[in-house]
């Protein structure tokens, strides 16, 4: 480079760390593993937290399920019901679980992890096995439920123009109290 | 509670004996310049520090607490009371074990030491951090009472670092051909490894690879000894302990950017890339937990805004929940993605009063109601809300958190 | 040391272990959000802390800190390691136990609580405070090795706070007639009360009555709960603890405005009210405490320029003790007497270098060689050197204090 | 005031706090100490670190002496050679002395003392009593020694101009060394 600062990252210094896997499967290392494999890590591994079915168990998050919630109060969102790229599940696990041991991994592991995550939503069979070569062919139920950021022509000329000074109501009355709700950590407020 | 701790008492006609008579501070000794190599805040102000609320997350490790701006004035945030959010914790990580990787569609992928960036040309600039969950548990209504945990997911700092566009140009960009339509991924050194895609277009305009905060080094909760910043977007892509840039010919639709940090309509379906952070303001003191303890007559109503679109020109404020509108008075001109602190110097009635705040920045944005985000975009966003917020006050100078017609 | 802690070792073909093996802190957890309500710098910063000289005074009660400058960058001074100078210790003092009397030639004598203080309309500045006495042990030649120690009497801080002018009209200015000529004296409530003079112009133009400084509630060590801002004058007149205020038609002459903080000249007479801080500059890296650790090639040099006149407008570096200049980079364009952060990018070719930096305001001052002061002062002066800094680098990168001819 | 806020001083408030004392006596309140009682309370209350005769111990300031040195290596600035005005002295003594118990003499004793230092500077004979009605007539040594700011018009005309980019010296070389007095704190430097 210009300043000639920096020194060449090795061949193999780049393969630890370039560990990505994007929608199109790119960075997906070799390898496959199967629902049932997944299933008895997944009760070692994962289940303390996220359920034997990946229901989640108590704050911590749910993984199956929570189809038809989306439009609903407090959607449930878990990989099959929100998540629209099946690399991010994969890309996710290999980088950041299990929480507290993150980056331990083998790939063979993700690999099976996955597919059993799969198989609790109900979106491939008991004897599914999840390779490269088959990645791209698990339909994610919503894949098709984003929309690239429209604040630009939804929302901003909404909201522009000359804002009202005086007058801009008849009436204001009070509609809701956080007082009432009372969920807020008692040393912080008076 | 800081309530009492402020409260004067010196308003008889008699003579106060805090005048009269000799006190032992003006008499002894105070502390010597050995006593704190490091200071901290004085011991009367315990109460102004980061807050977590327990209910939130599972655990502290990923989780998020909040900066008590009900308490603070000016704009720059000290670091020590600066909010955290974490994935998996803050991590201990010394200079001398830092690396950052730059690899992908570049001429040279390489490596850098801590000490290699710090050979790279600086620059210097004052930035505000916004998580995008900032105001988020107020979707479906005032639901937390105090400024802090509505709005205190946000810090103001002086920032010293690289360019990302200088690293990336040491690399070399050739490799990427046209650079409309690239990315660049950015990721953390801690076990969440947090990573988030960022087009060109940004990267080269305005982040900032950072080591110094405020002067001096990062603080550990803030990604020491090198974090992203990246002016006016959403917190998350701040990358924290940054490891590795990788340039891109697509996004890599991480976790952070799709099962999070996406944003669900009433419909179902979900806004992504939702990176700007809107205008936005907010009334710091009378707050919930800044209440007004003087009675009616001179008061000073303070407040910040900011926009990630670009400098805060102009806050209104309201006292009749909306009624009417009065433009306050910019402590400092606006700065570009930076806080702008503003006062309302007013005289207080000693009725109830509605508060609200309405920033306007210079692309003409006016911060809208929250009813008016709703009406958009229902109650499952969680992120952006940047709804007007609403302090309801009442005689005795108590404040609560309310949401009005 | 330092020195050790930042040295990068990657500069190996092979890979390096740190990034091709999984280490602790991306696998396990680092501290939640609940660890530290309020945080102090990262255990390997330890050494980026105030030091005090021990043989500079009898004890550390009336005794001087330094800011460690060497370690910082940008402009914004911490609290926590901001220089300290007390005349009888940092005192503890409750905002409830705070009083501020306004007396002397004004309409009515008052009284006021921290709570009314709070209800005047309040201003936010940023502006440096230097002791008088900064680089004063370096008249008699080089003597202290270290930026901190030559240059740290110095912060700068973003200020929150009433115009002292707006307190003075409240008490009204009637009774003083004719402003012209009239002073304000002010002094501290702590056992040494250090009390100046100031003139009624300067009151009226820009003094601070200043209640939080980098958003926070100032520091103990800084007066807490008030102190006085004077912006661009010598810090001694930066009253903390500020318990009084009194209009009069003549100085004081108080102790700290005869026998100390004025400079005596060569015939033995001595300068009196030499408030202003002329404008002045020092490379804070490389210096003394922050060596070159990398060799050659391309090198930051970064440093601190500042004028109690106005606005830094250019900053020049020399190489070779003054024999050849070049302008340096402003990091953001000088404010009003406020710190200014320069940086010359350059290529260092690993020879010796002899480091200066001079300093150059909207007044058109040039910031002197220390020759030239001791030429028209002689060595006595103590206070107001404002002499231009070398530092002999070595090759090896070690940095030392030095004069040149 | 504008904005009503604050509250009247009291007049004892204003008499606790405005103690101020002026070069032309302003201040000054009701009282006489002579000196030999100066003596007494100076060796009770101030000698330990200001010496018996004022001449101070080892760090702690010289109150007397040093007269012919303003001029010299290494000044001696006492109230006796250095201070201006004598009401400096007064003020200070009663504001901010005893080190370690201040504002807890009584004018009384600060007449006393200030009579005492001034006999130790030999400004006064042995039966000197200070009071209001004879403290303008003590002269002091310096006071006129002192000229109000001149940098105005003595230096900044000097360095303002152009300031020089090229050949500006033939030859540089050191001339003094920090590393050689090495009285630097040893954890500051490297
Ligand atoms: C000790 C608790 C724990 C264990 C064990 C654990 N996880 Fe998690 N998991 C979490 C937490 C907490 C999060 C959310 C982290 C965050 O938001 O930063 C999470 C998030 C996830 C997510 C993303 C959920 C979402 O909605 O974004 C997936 C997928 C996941 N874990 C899979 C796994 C798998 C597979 C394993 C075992 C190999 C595992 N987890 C083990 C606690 C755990
Ligand atoms: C425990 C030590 C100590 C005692 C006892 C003490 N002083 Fe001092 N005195 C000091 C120190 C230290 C200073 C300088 C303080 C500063 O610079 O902030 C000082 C300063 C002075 C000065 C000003 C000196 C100058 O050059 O500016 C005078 C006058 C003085 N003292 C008089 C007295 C008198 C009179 C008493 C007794 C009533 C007294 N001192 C008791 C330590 C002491
Ligand atoms: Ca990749
Ligand atoms: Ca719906
Ligand atoms: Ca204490
Ligand atoms: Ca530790
Ligand atoms: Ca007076
Ligand atoms: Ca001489
Ligand atoms: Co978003
Ligand atoms: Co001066």
């Amino acid at each position: 480079g210009p300043l000639g600062l920096g020194r060449p990252a090795t061949p193999d210094e780049i393969a630890a760390w370039d560990t990505d896997v994007r929608p199109d499967g790119t960075g997906l290392p070799d390898g496959e593993g199967d629902v049932w494999t997944g299933e008895e890590l997944f009760e070692a591994n994962c289940a303390v937290c996220h359920g034997d079915f990946a229901e989640g168990v108590d704050n911590w998050p749910q993984l199956a399920g929570g189809f038809g919630t989306l439009d609903q109060d407090d959607p449930v969102k878990t990989v099959g019901s929100y998540w629209p790229y099946l690399s991010t599940t994969w890309d996710y696990i290999y980088r950041s679980m299990p929480y507290g041991n993150a980056q331990s991994l083998e790939p063979v592991d993700v690999y099976a992890l996955v597919a059993y995550i799969l198989y609790s939503n109900d979106l491939v069979d008991d004897d599914f096995v999840l390779s490269r070569d088959n990645f791209l062919d698990v339909e994610m139920p919503n894949a098709g439920g984003f929309r690239v950021d429209d604040r630009a022509e939804t929302e901003y000329p909404l909201w522009r123009g000359e804002p009202c000074m005086e007058n801009c109501k008849d009436a204001v009355t009070v509609t809701m109290r956080a007082a009432v709700l009372d969920v807020t950590p008692d040393d912080g407020a008076e | 509670g800081a309530f009492a701790a402020t409260t004067g008492t010196a308003r008889a006609a008699e003579s106060d004996p805090l005048i009269t008579e000799p006190q032992f501070w003006a008499q002894g000794f105070g502390d010597g310049v050995d006593a704190t190599p490091y200071g901290l805040p004085i011991e009367f102000e315990s109460d102004v520090i980061r807050r977590n609320v327990e209910w939130l997350t599972a655990d502290t490790i990923s989780s998020i607490n909040f900066t008590p701006i009900h308490a603070l004035d000016g704009t720059i945030t000290p670091q020590g009371c600066a909010f955290e959010r974490h994935h998996s914790g803050a991590i201990e990580l010394r200079k001398d074990d830092y690396r950052l990787m730059i690899n992908g569609l570049v001429d040279k992928p390489l490596v850098f030491t801590y000490d290699d960036l710090e050979r790279f040309p600086r620059e210097n600039h004052v930035y505000f951090c916004e998580c995008a969950a900032n105001s988020g548990m107020e979707w479906a209504g005032a639901q937390l009472n105090g400024a802090q945990f509505t709005h205190g997911m946000i810090h103001n700092m002086e920032y010293t670092g690289v360019p990302l566009k200088t690293l990336l140009t040491e690399a070399g960009l050739g490799a990427a051909g046209d650079l409309a339509g690239k990315w660049v991924y950015v990721e953390g050194a801690d076990a969440s490894s947090n990573g988030r895609s960022i087009p060109m277009e940004k990267a080269l305009e305005d982040c900032l690879v950072a080591f110094k905060a405020n002067g001096e080094a990062l603080r550990k909760e803030h990604g020491y000894p090198v974090r992203l910043v990246v002016p006016g977007w959403e917190g998350n892509m701040w990358v924290k302990w940054l490891r590795r840039i990788e340039v891109m010919d697509a996004p890599v639709e991480a976790r952070e950017e799709t099962s999070k940090y996406t944003d669900t309509l009433a419909d179902g379906t979900s806004r992504k890339w939702t990176w700007v952070m809107d205008a936005k303001s907010v009334i710091t003191s009378p707050s919930p937990q800044s209440p007004i303890t003087h009675g009616g007559g001179p008061l000073v109503i303070s407040g910040l805004a900011w926009s990630g679109h670009g400098a805060i020109t102009r806050v209104d404020v309201s006292k009749d929940g909306g009624k009417t509108w009065q433009t306050a008075r910019l402590a400092r001109p606006g700065e570009k993605r930076a806080l702008t602190r503003f006062y309302l110097d007013t005289d207080w009635d000693g009725q109830e009063m509605l508060l609200q705040s309405r920033a306007i920045d210079d692309t003409g944005y006016v911060q809208p109601t929250k009813d008016q985000l709703r009406e958009v975009r229902g109650l499952n966003s969680i992120y952006h809300n940047n709804g007007i917020q609403t302090w309801l006050v009442n005689p005795d100078g108590k404040a609560e958190n309310v949401e009005v017609s």
